[in-house]
């Protein structure tokens, strides 16, 4: 058994075998953000900011240590650069806003076919507000962005928002290309990180984008939090999004002063439970050793790729090499729907899969197809979850095919 | 819990597929896609002094959906409209926990609500045409 | 002891009293919703919506049923009419986008000098976007709506935005009269339920509003987690607010069409551990008896009223009766600042309070004063809590005063 | 926790009102607020020659405020303008743990996160005074 199980409450005590092969979905959560979830609720509850009390400061005091975690997580300059969302959806809209005055009528924003509706219904409605229009990227029959194609798509580009690694084909972004395009152009870099996140430690700066967002239940957080972090003259170039307490200055009736960054965004009471525990989780992940971690995954990727790869009547969705990728695996088995693969998977063989569009419905049309197979890994997994995927697909295949 | 699921009776009633393809000049047709899943069925009616004398389905989707259309044939066809108008309610009340001998086989659905609408599907597109139907007066 | 105290963990082990009556700014939360957290994170994490596996299935069902528990303490007619937010901001944000294009230039949204920040600056933010502006019903020297003066604002009033209770004072707001105003003048009634909902179940078609909204971690569920309740053809009548997975019927790259509500205004994956306990902490209040609870709030707050008025220069901020209010009071001690009055009460005598403007500036000066202290009852609160407030005010004032 | 916050010494500091009043002619004024409990603090430099020749403070805050306005009178009156300007550096460094023995009787708010706005105040005000100097050249 992978010894990293025992982070994981999740594995603490099961009646059946455990083969969570949904990761992309949800990760399980690690024990130190459920613990951290637990104290917070059971000794520190109340209210941040502005409560004097010892009990409120130590929740206040949690909750600037998260912003910290969030901010060594992604190397970024300062915790006043990172903004507590619901969510990457919460955060990749409230990016859209911040950068949405800056486009003029015909201005275009740069996506990609590989993007989750997260990463383009947002844009859409910023575009449908200031006159301006979407244009994707093309993706290769690798599931990768086609970067080859990216100069004949320039033209009055003033956002590339696309995602660091795909929810569908595991593809990793050639971010550095797309700075060198930003850098060529103007353009602004928006990264979509809700998969990367949960694959190490990242470095914002180093990457050169501009937003970043992720979501929390991802990456061994709890659900319900997720951070948008921003470079901060962009933070601070934009009218807040969402209005309410914590968020402003001064208030009358007719009119309010704002906050600076990042309190301009988090309008409210912020999910403070959601947000300690987020701290935890990356304080997790951080202490591991992504070079060995990164390895296991690739060698279950590889052993996955291959073993689906010599299964009569499946189709494999992207790559099939294991590197510049992280281990989202899209497939489909000729004559059996991804429903059915799913269901079979869990009742006769424990393992966990998701079928269905994957929220990529541009991608799904790009590969002519309506619904995928995906499996997906995190660090608990192990060559024991890769055979019994393999073994009850061959055993559905008899069954259905 | 989903163990029956798949079940001899539910495989072999999707394979049946009973009432599969098209009809020529359906008096009524009706499209209705799982929006979630992306499957879709296309339901013909041919309808002739209140009975449906002819029904046929197109369907892209699951086991389940194709057991399910494959039932929406046999019992729809040949009866009369009136009673065709009480099926997208029947199953539904059926999925809920209802006794009903004609959906007896689907009874493991009960167990997998996310399924649910995997087994409405054609009937669903049922009730769109007939409603349809009713419309065009 | 207040044998209720068994129902909430914070009171478990301590080793100092906590006579928490910082319960306006957040509850405490209940047993069950921190056991159907743990529950949810432990035997069932997993995405909600479209996961066939057992463990997926649960969780939906579980999320599904929260919609219900939510349901049925608004007493809405249906579940389709919950859609779940990251609190009453969110939730009050949101009603203010699904209204704004009722708006036209010179048309006014009529607010209060009651109101908490998230209910003023999200209208303001629609009203600048429409050119329309925003009014305030006075308050009287008790700290309750001026209703009288209803009628002399009553011209152009498309939207009446109020609380249903005063997070300062207490003072609960006579909706059938605000009904019948709206009734006479078509305005639509938007009602934030913050402080009310922690007060029992609710009827909202008894109330006859026509959106509502409550956060849950002031009424004993999870921070992250709220609910706006708004009538299906209000809902259905808007275009999305935020854009993401789970909101769409289907998505190209140049438009997407959009899901029926609730599903409309919940982009992306949803705080579901969140809902989930909220689901919980609902079921555990109405299953209270609230005529009991209410009667022993009236108590406490009575003799709280009663022991300010008799202590030498303390200014009660409000109405001092116990009818048509919540046990929320705010008061100031005569030369002594309201953070000082917080921090000695906490450290010497185990008593949390909340000084501050409580993000109703309108209301501050509306009142002549900055900050005021407030205290706020909760069903687990108990006499003991009450004296110790009394008399740790007592030896404050001697101390600094 | 906080047990000594308010310990006599603090106390003590913030009732002797060093400095409190208007200057009539001051060189430089500013005024800065705590949005968060709406404390403010006004404070009138008159300069010369490089020095601060007078100061006083118009505050409106809580006992934490009030002995830290009291401080800032103590420290910047009659001091030259360059060690007034390490000032604002020095009490926040105080705060997160530097020892300085000018804000000893401030010890006692190193465990309360949530105070240090309140003794910072008046040091940003008199950044904010001696900012606005140098700008006018
Ligand atoms: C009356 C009132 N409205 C709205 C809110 C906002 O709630 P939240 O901060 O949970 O979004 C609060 C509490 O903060 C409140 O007391
Ligand atoms: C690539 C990508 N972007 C965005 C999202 C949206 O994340 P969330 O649903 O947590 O807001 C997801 C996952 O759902 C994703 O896989």
């Amino acid at each position: 058994m992978n010894p990293i199980r025992q982070d994981f409450p999740a594995f603490d005590r099961l009646d059946r075998p455990l083969h969570f092969l949904d990761n992309a979905a949800t990760s399980q959560i690690c024990r130190p953000a459920l613990e951290a979830l637990v104290r917070f609720e059971t000794d520190d509850r109340s209210n941040v900011k502005r409560g004097v009390y010892a009990r409120a400061e130590r929740a206040s005091v949690a909750f600037d240590d998260a912003r910290k975690a969030a901010m060594e997580f992604l190397n970024a300059p300062s915790p006043e650069e990172i903004v507590f969302t619901s969510g990457a959806t919460l955060g990749l809209n409230t990016a859209a806003h911040i950068l949405q005055d800056r486009l003029k009528p015909g201005d275009v924003i740069l996506v990609s076919l590989l993007e989750h509706h997260s990463n383009l219904v947002p844009w859409q409605l910023a575009a449908e507000r200031r006159g301006a229009s979407l244009r994707a990227i093309p993706v290769t029959d690798g599931g990768r962005l086609d970067l080859e194609r990216l100069d004949e798509l320039a033209d009055r580009v003033k956002i590339v928002a696309v995602t660091h690694a795909s929810n569908v084909t595991g593809a990793i972004t050639d971010v550095a290309r797309l700075r060198a395009f930003c850098d060529a152009t103007g353009a602004l870099l928006v990264l979509d990180g809700a998969q990367r996140a949960a694959h190490g430690p990242l470095d914002v700066q180093a990457l050169g984008c501009d937003l970043y967002a992720f979501s929390g239940h991802k990456c061994f957080g709890p659900t319900g939090i997720g951070v948008l972090w921003g470079r901060y003259d962009l933070l601070d170039s934009a009218p807040p999004f969402l209005g309410g307490g914590e968020m402003i200055r001064r208030v009358s009736i007719e009119r309010s002063t704002f906050a600076p960054p990042p309190h301009r965004y988090e309008a409210g009471t912020p999910p403070i439970g959601g947000a300690i525990a987020l701290g935890a989780a990356l304080a997790w992940s951080m202490a591991q050793d992504w070079d060995r971690l990164g390895a296991q995954e690739r060698e279950l990727a590889g052993r996955m790729l291959d073993g689906l790869a010599s299964l009569p009547g499946c189709r494999i969705y992207g790559d099939t090499g294991t590197q510049q990728r992280i281990g989202v695996v899209s497939f489909e088995l000729e004559d059996v729907h991804a429903h059915d693969v799913c269901q079979l998977l869990d009742s006769d063989h424990g393992v966990m899969l998701r079928g269905g569009h994957h929220c990529a419905q541009p991608l799904m049309e790009r590969f002519d197809t309506v619904a995928t197979v995906r499996a997906s890994l995190a660090p608990y997994n192990d060559g024991a979850d890769v055979d019994a995927l393999l073994n009850g697909l061959e055993a559905v295949r008899r069954k259905l095919a | 819990m989903n163990d029956a699921l798949y079940d001899q009776a539910i495989i072999a009633e999707a394979r049946s597929k009973t009432g599969a393809g098209r009809l020529d000049a359906p008096t009524v047709t009706a499209e209705c896609d799982n929006p979630l899943c992306g499957d879709r069925i296309t339901v013909d009616l041919a309808v002739q002094d209140g009975a449906i004398s002819d029904l046929a389905h197109k369907t892209r989707g699951c086991l389940l959906t194709q057991a399910s259309a494959s039932l929406l044939a046999r019992y729809a066809k040949g009866g009369d409209v009136a009673a065709a108008r009480e099926l997208r309610a029947a199953i539904d009340a059926f999925v809920k926990g209802q006794d009903d001998e004609r959906f007896a086989i689907l009874t493991p659905v009960r167990n997998a609500k996310s399924r649910w609408d995997c087994v409405t599907l054609p009937f669903q597109a049922l009730a769109d045409a007939l409603a349809d139907l009713e419309k065009r007066g």
